[in-house]
């Protein structure tokens, strides 16, 4: 064994170069694209300066892929596409094409293969299809989910399938999931976002919290102040009271849970954006408080989902985002119109919330 | 499988959107350990929990981060997913591929792993997802030796990502993905090795679009911008108004300055560039007709972050324009310029934003020698609460001095 | 007097604005001892630092506030003003005055103290400033036999105060004075006795306009404010318009919801009252062809003041619509209601604002009676850190129970 | 002594009722106001419903009056107002007429007195007088100031009295005053504002602290934290680099004065509103966080208050307010047109001040 040849210990190399990846039109026409079109809902035609053209053909993904599947997919992209294909930054698939012709039979193939096309938007017509809902583990994967990921998305997707396959919405809509208040679906920005919220403060188990926490960093950790250490035991008292349920100590002390099936649940956000165009990006608003965390397709979440998305699609004007809808009617009338209740829990509380107070007698009736 | 042995989850393959479901079952038809999985999920499904365990650390050779360690609750009556780590996989810039690289990922996947996958997750990552401890170190052997690494997790950088750039965006105004690849492979140390107070992140957008969501989700956002003036091709103008675009409403009712002006008559746009503020709104519905000017260069802006600790922050204004050319050196000076001073100030578990906000914009700005500019901000503030230094000030003279000689006169 | 005594202040004898410094002049004229006054200004002025020394209660019989009490450092150089207590004295409602009324304040004054006045305070007393201690008692005595009263200092309600509202104002939603008095009157002894934690202001506005500065300055501000539909006289409309006044410019490009149109040929005003949000300003612009509604209230916006402790506050919408009719039960009950969770959980020297903000908007309205409503907020939190109740929850279940069963099995 | 015969102590009888002091046509005109006019700059005349007029002339004043003063305007109330007149909430004085051909010859009476008239507006002609100056007693009888009060507003309602006499301004513009932060002056809230700013930390008298304060209640009062008790000498402890100058503490306790000559000064703030119409009312923002304390005319105050001023009067729309401006152009233009520089002070540091913070690209070079 020891005298088995030393590899040489290959670390620390970063991803591949991207270049590699890029397909001969990209490479000879990088950075020199003219403008682009939407062919028709999931194609997208990008002309170079050159003159050259390379087409995109956007696909639909649940983003938890098997490597069967990939190897599926990988076979249409030599199929059609030189062996090209990207992703994109909120997960779907895109087979990168220089021959039109190829459009149709690959569509044709990966909808068979039950993958859809579409997702894309036309902004010069003010068309938009909703895309694909950025998300996150759940229970497939991680420890502290209040919700899973997956399934809802599953479950939303399905409900709202036809804005994905038609550019039928008025203005660019991004739904987002985080299953739990650490967002790594980064919610806090999207027009409509799910998160996974606990209800209940953690549940100590002192014997769990003695192995294997850190007494002083998990009680600084608490953001109002909910923690002390209780010295003598060796284990941490929660003042149930102060508890508003962020997880923050489950995740730095392993023996402080705060699940609760029948207590956790769904806020919904909304008015969220990231972009610039018209109106500054901003964060998302937390519009409904509480939803129960009804699996296996979370009906209340999706009617709720769908209410806010409907009411908006019906009454924006072109472009028009729904945090610029709510900007132009206001909130007094996004409830109305969504049919949601305003709720106590929506009014901020968190540190000096002054900025969210309204301070003007003008509003709406 | 059989709907009957998962009911809950099998109402999840219904439906017109790809179930992941179904992922998990056709992985499960060749490799029948990851049934455990479907056991597993539809447990949780039942009693609406999750039954994997908090954390443990693992790790690959010389690594501080890169694999979440996960353990079942059911590893009894789901052996196959006892141990059930994930590996984060850094992406090519732009998630572009082949369909050979990706095979390759596949094969090595297949060989070491679940077979299942994220593409991507969140950060941009290529998730590996499952798989034992023992598998992790010749898993990564083979992928580093394909030309694959890990990407960043704990506190430490983590694998920055950017939009599609100027390889299929004609609005790019800087080489994202380049910016993207450059800074990935400067900063591989403190991508792997986990040193910092909390974890630190990186998004590159090509333009104010913002299409890779940089401005929430990132420390460090690197945001494409212009300084001079917008390109009008009149001929285009036109063209889009005898195609039936309005370009009053389309156009000119959204532009939030109201800075540019369509004249009906001669079809014909014009901006006040004075007044623009380069949202990008005109330029993407007028794509043909409208470019962006030539001084091209970057907003920086920090602190970005989802809502854990002091709520969710909205990337701030830090540098309103900054080069962002090849080698982007004045973009990695500022970087590590703020990573000096999060590392001498920062408290564990302290995110960029909840650091300046502690010990306020001026001492931030002055740390990372940045000029104060109002276009970091959206107003100045309504309280008189500032600092002043010894510096600004003239001698201290004493009140009771004053009040006492003034008394015994 | 002569300049050269006084070369600061006379400095600021000159220039068309009416001087303070000529008033005090005037003043010496016939009352010696106020000279020490300008020799106390002048001196302030030469050394740039006040020579009133800090505080000193003072007081008449039965009251616990109402008086400043001040004293000279210069008390040797400047006899004259080594005590100059001010007296704040309640105005009527809306400043308005009789000459007769005038002149005996000017002959009390004139008697017990130094001859100066503010006509009148910020809050809105008028003030009599500087007397002696042995002077505030008679000179209360007598200001009360002629039926004035003092208004408010310390840790209790201040002095009310209202815009000229109905009496001379076409705008007037409310009875702004009669709501005033009744108020001050009402509420002598929380005046007159400090017992809270700090000091509570009312103010009145009699419509969104704000002549008196209520929203700001108050913490408890009441405002006009209609609900059902603006009345439009098209005749007043028309001749406007032929008087020149540019309407679209004026008024339909300066509407804030864009509700309301103007039909240029016809010379007629549209608006959709579903998206009026009562700003006034057409109103205002259009006084003879636009007239308020007549479902009339006020918005009650709480906690208006400035910037110590906690930077200052623009008062916040607590109730978007009360009625404001006498006997104003409505209002005093929940200014009463506010008092009462004031007292219980306001801290020393904690405005209302700071209160609200540190126990939450949610158990304050709950305290008060309110019911949440959209109006209240400009809008709704960005981060997900709300408390529930017990009652909003179902029986709590342990997930250790859960996972050890599962570990077991 | 003793056998005085006793007279009924009067007290808690609040204000004379308003009504004793309105005049005729107000009474019986009391809430029936049909519509107002200014017939010049000064002079407005309300129409009531039944036909009735009355007519106000508005009068500058320094506030500080002296009795002598008063009665001479009390006789003027008595020639040409049978004794009617009222104050603003401006401290301008007001007289009341019925007879439309006094009003001349109550100017003519009025200005000989050195009272200027003015002040008014005309929405409806879009032009504006600035009003007075909203302030507070400075040296003359405050414990705390930073500057003197009546001295600054003086010397710069002498600068803008062309202002005040002619309604030349594009919109409402409300200039206040307040020496020290307590701002009685309610500055907080104005289009143009200057408070008097403590620069140094209080100056502890242990002697007079040990004399006159209660510790706890003072420690506790510090905003910032910045003191602490010092209980063997029952005195206080200031920690300089954490304080910023409010004066909290010196109002609970004498012995802690910031009084400080050289370094005290004026600090400027703009944007502010209270008006609803057109845009919501708002908070004034700091633009100049200090200028030097200048008596007796502080010209560096009135010279930055009239850039600002003439730089928005040049620029702004009919009934635009310096807020309004600045939400068209954006602050860093205005930064740019009043020629003020921005100042790292003018970013917010206190509590969470993460709102004022810009999070988009829009901005303009
Ligand atoms: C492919 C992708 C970039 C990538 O690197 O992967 C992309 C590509 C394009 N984006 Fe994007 N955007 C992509 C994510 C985003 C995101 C990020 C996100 O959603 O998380 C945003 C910000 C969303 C937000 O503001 O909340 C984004 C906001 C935009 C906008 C601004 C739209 C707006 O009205 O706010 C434009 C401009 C436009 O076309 O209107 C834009 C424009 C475009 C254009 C037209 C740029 C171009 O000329 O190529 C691209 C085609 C759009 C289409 O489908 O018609 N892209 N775009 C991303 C596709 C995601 C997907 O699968 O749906
Ligand atoms: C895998 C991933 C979700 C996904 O399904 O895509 C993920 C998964 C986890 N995140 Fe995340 N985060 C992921 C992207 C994010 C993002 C989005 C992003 O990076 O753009 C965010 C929001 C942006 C941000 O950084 O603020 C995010 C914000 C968090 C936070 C809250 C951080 C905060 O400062 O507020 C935590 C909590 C923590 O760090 O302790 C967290 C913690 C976690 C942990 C490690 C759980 C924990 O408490 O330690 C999760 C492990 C799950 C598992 O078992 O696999 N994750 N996390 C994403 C990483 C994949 C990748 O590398 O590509
Ligand atoms: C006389 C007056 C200024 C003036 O010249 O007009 C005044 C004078 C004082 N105010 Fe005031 N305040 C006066 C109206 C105000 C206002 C305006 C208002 O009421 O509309 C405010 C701002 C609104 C508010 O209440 O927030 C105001 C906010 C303060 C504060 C800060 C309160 C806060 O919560 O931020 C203090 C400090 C304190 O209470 O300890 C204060 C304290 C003081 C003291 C008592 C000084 C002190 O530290 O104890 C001043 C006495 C000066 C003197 O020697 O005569 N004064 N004070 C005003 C009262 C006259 C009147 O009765 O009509
Ligand atoms: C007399 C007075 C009320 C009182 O009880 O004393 C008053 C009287 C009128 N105000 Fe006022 N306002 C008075 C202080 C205020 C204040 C309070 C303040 O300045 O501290 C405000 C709020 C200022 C602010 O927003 O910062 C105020 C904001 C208005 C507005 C809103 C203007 C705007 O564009 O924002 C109007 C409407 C209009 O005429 O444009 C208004 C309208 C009016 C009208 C036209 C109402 C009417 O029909 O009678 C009155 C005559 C105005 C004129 O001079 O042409 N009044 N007005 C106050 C005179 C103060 C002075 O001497 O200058
Ligand atoms: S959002 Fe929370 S539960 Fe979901 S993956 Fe991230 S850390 Fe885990
Ligand atoms: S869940 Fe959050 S608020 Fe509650 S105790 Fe834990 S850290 Fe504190
Ligand atoms: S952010 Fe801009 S440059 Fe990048 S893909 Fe989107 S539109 Fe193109
Ligand atoms: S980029 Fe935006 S701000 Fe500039 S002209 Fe176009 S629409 Fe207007
Ligand atoms: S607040 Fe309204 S009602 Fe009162 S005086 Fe001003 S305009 Fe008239
Ligand atoms: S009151 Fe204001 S919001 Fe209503 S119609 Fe008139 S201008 Fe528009
Ligand atoms: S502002 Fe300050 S210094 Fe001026 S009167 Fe009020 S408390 Fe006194
Ligand atoms: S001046 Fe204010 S910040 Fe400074 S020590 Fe006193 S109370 Fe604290």
């Amino acid at each position: 064994m020891a005298s088995e040849p030393v590899e040489e210990y290959i670390s620390d190399i970063g991803p591949p170069h991207y270049e590699k990846f890029l397909p001969p039109v990209i490479k000879n026409n990088y950075g020199k694209w003219a403008y682009h079109e939407v062919l028709k809902p999931g194609v997208l035609v990008h002309v170079a300066e050159s003159g050259d053209k390379i087409y995109t053909v956007r696909v639909g993904s649940p983003r938890l892929l098997s490597i069967y599947t990939i190897r599926e997919l990988c076979d249409i992209a030599d199929k059609y596409c030189d062996g090209y294909l990207r992703f994109t930054s909120r997960n779907n698939i895109e087979f990168l094409l220089t021959d039109e012709s190829k459009i149709d039979p690959l569509i044709e193939e990966v909808e068979k293969l039950g993958f859809p096309v579409g997702g894309t938007w036309d902004a010069t017509k003010a068309k938009y299809a909703l895309s694909n809902i950025v998300h996150t583990q759940g229970w497939i994967h991680c420890h502290t989910p209040a919700i899973d990921a997956s399934g809802p998305v599953k479950a939303l997707m399905d409900a709202l399938f036809d804005h994905f396959k038609n550019m039928d919405l008025p203005g660019l809509c991004r739904i987002s999931l985080a299953c739990c208040l650490n967002m790594c679906g980064a919610v806090h920005a999207s027009d409509i976002s799910l998160v996974g919220i606990h209800r209940t403060p953690p549940m100590v188990d002192d014997d769990v919290v003695r192995r294997t926490c850190e007494l002083p960093s998990t009680v600084a950790g608490c953001p109002t102040g909910a923690l002390r250490p209780d010295m003598k035991n060796k284990t941490i008292k929660v003042d149930k009271e102060k508890c508003m349920y962020c997880g923050n100590c489950y995740t730095m002390c392993p023996g402080m849970p705060l699940f609760d099936p029948e207590n956790g649940g769904v806020a919904i956000l909304a008015g969220g954006k990231l972009s610039d165009a018209r109106s500054p990006a901003r964060l998302s608003k937390v519009v409904v408080p509480y939803l129960p965390n009804n699996p296996p397709r979370w009906p209340e979440v999706v009617d709720t989902v769908k209410a806010i998305l409907e009411a908006w699609a019906a009454e924006a004007k072109p472009h028009e985002r729904i945090a610029e809808w709510i900007d132009r009617i206001g909130w007094e009338k996004f409830f109305e119109k969504t049919g949601i209740e305003f709720k106590v829990q929506l009014i901020d509380d968190f540190r000096q919330p002054r900025h969210t107070f309204r301070t003007t007698t003008q509003f709406r009736w | 499988m059989s709907d009957e042995e998962f009911p809950l989850l099998s109402e999840l393959k219904k439906g017109p959107w790809p179930s992941f479901v179904k992922e998990i079952e056709k992985t499960a038809e060749k490799k029948p350990e990851m049934k455990d999985l479907l056991k597993q999920l539809e447990r949780s499904y039942e009693d609406k929990i999750t039954y994997w365990k908090h954390g443990g650390i693992v790790s690959v050779k010389g690594y501080g981060g890169g694999v979440i360690g996960r353990y079942s609750f059911l590893a009894k009556e789901c052996p196959g997913v006892a141990e059930f780590h994930t590996m984060r996989v850094n992406q090519p810039a732009g998630w572009f591929y082949t369909s050979d690289a990706l095979r390759t990922i596949c094969d090595i996947w297949e060989k070491y792993g679940s077979g299942l996958t994220n593409m991507h997750g969140s950060t941009g990552d290529i998730i590996l997802l499952g798989t034992t401890t023992q598998n992790l170190q010749p898993c990564f052997n083979e992928l580093a030796k394909n030309g694959w690494d890990l990407g960043g997790s704990g506190s430490a950088l983590r694998t920055p990502s950017a939009c599609v750039g100027p390889a299929r965006c004609e609005f790019a105004l800087i080489d994202t993905l380049e910016l993207c690849y450059d800074l990935t492979i400067t900063y591989q140390d403190e991508l792997h090795r986990p040193m910092w107070p909390y974890k630190f992140k990186f998004k590159i957008a090509g333009c104010p679009n913002d299409c890779v969501a940089a401005k929430a989700r990132s420390d460090f956002a690197i945001v494409g911008t212009w300084k001079d003036e917008i390109k009008i091709n009149q001929e285009e103008v036109k063209k889009y108004a005898e195609a039936g675009v309005d370009i009053k409403t389309q156009v000119v009712d959204n532009c939030p300055t109201k800075c540019i002006e369509y004249d009906e008559e001669k079809k014909e746009l014009k901006i006040d560039n004075s007044n623009c503020v380069r949202c990008m709104h005109c330029i993407n519905v007028l794509p043909k007709a409208l470019k962006p000017g030539d001084e091209r260069g970057a907003v920086i802006l920090m602190g970005g972050k989802a809502p854990i600790l002091e709520g969710p922050v909205m990337g701030w204004v830090v540098v309103p324009f900054i080069k962002a050319e090849k080698p982007f050196d004045e973009i990695k000076e500022l970087a590590e310029a703020v990573w000096d001073f999060w590392d001498e100030n920062g408290k564990f578990r302290e995110r960029l934003a909840e650091l300046i906000e502690r010990v306020g914009m001026m001492r931030f700005l002055e740390a990372i020698g940045v000029e104060p500019d109002p276009r970091m901000i959206k107003e100045p503030r309504a309280n008189p609460f500032y600092f002043w230094r010894e510096e600004d000030l003239k001698e201290r003279t004493n009140p009771w001095e004053i009040w006492r000689r003034a008394e015994s006169e």
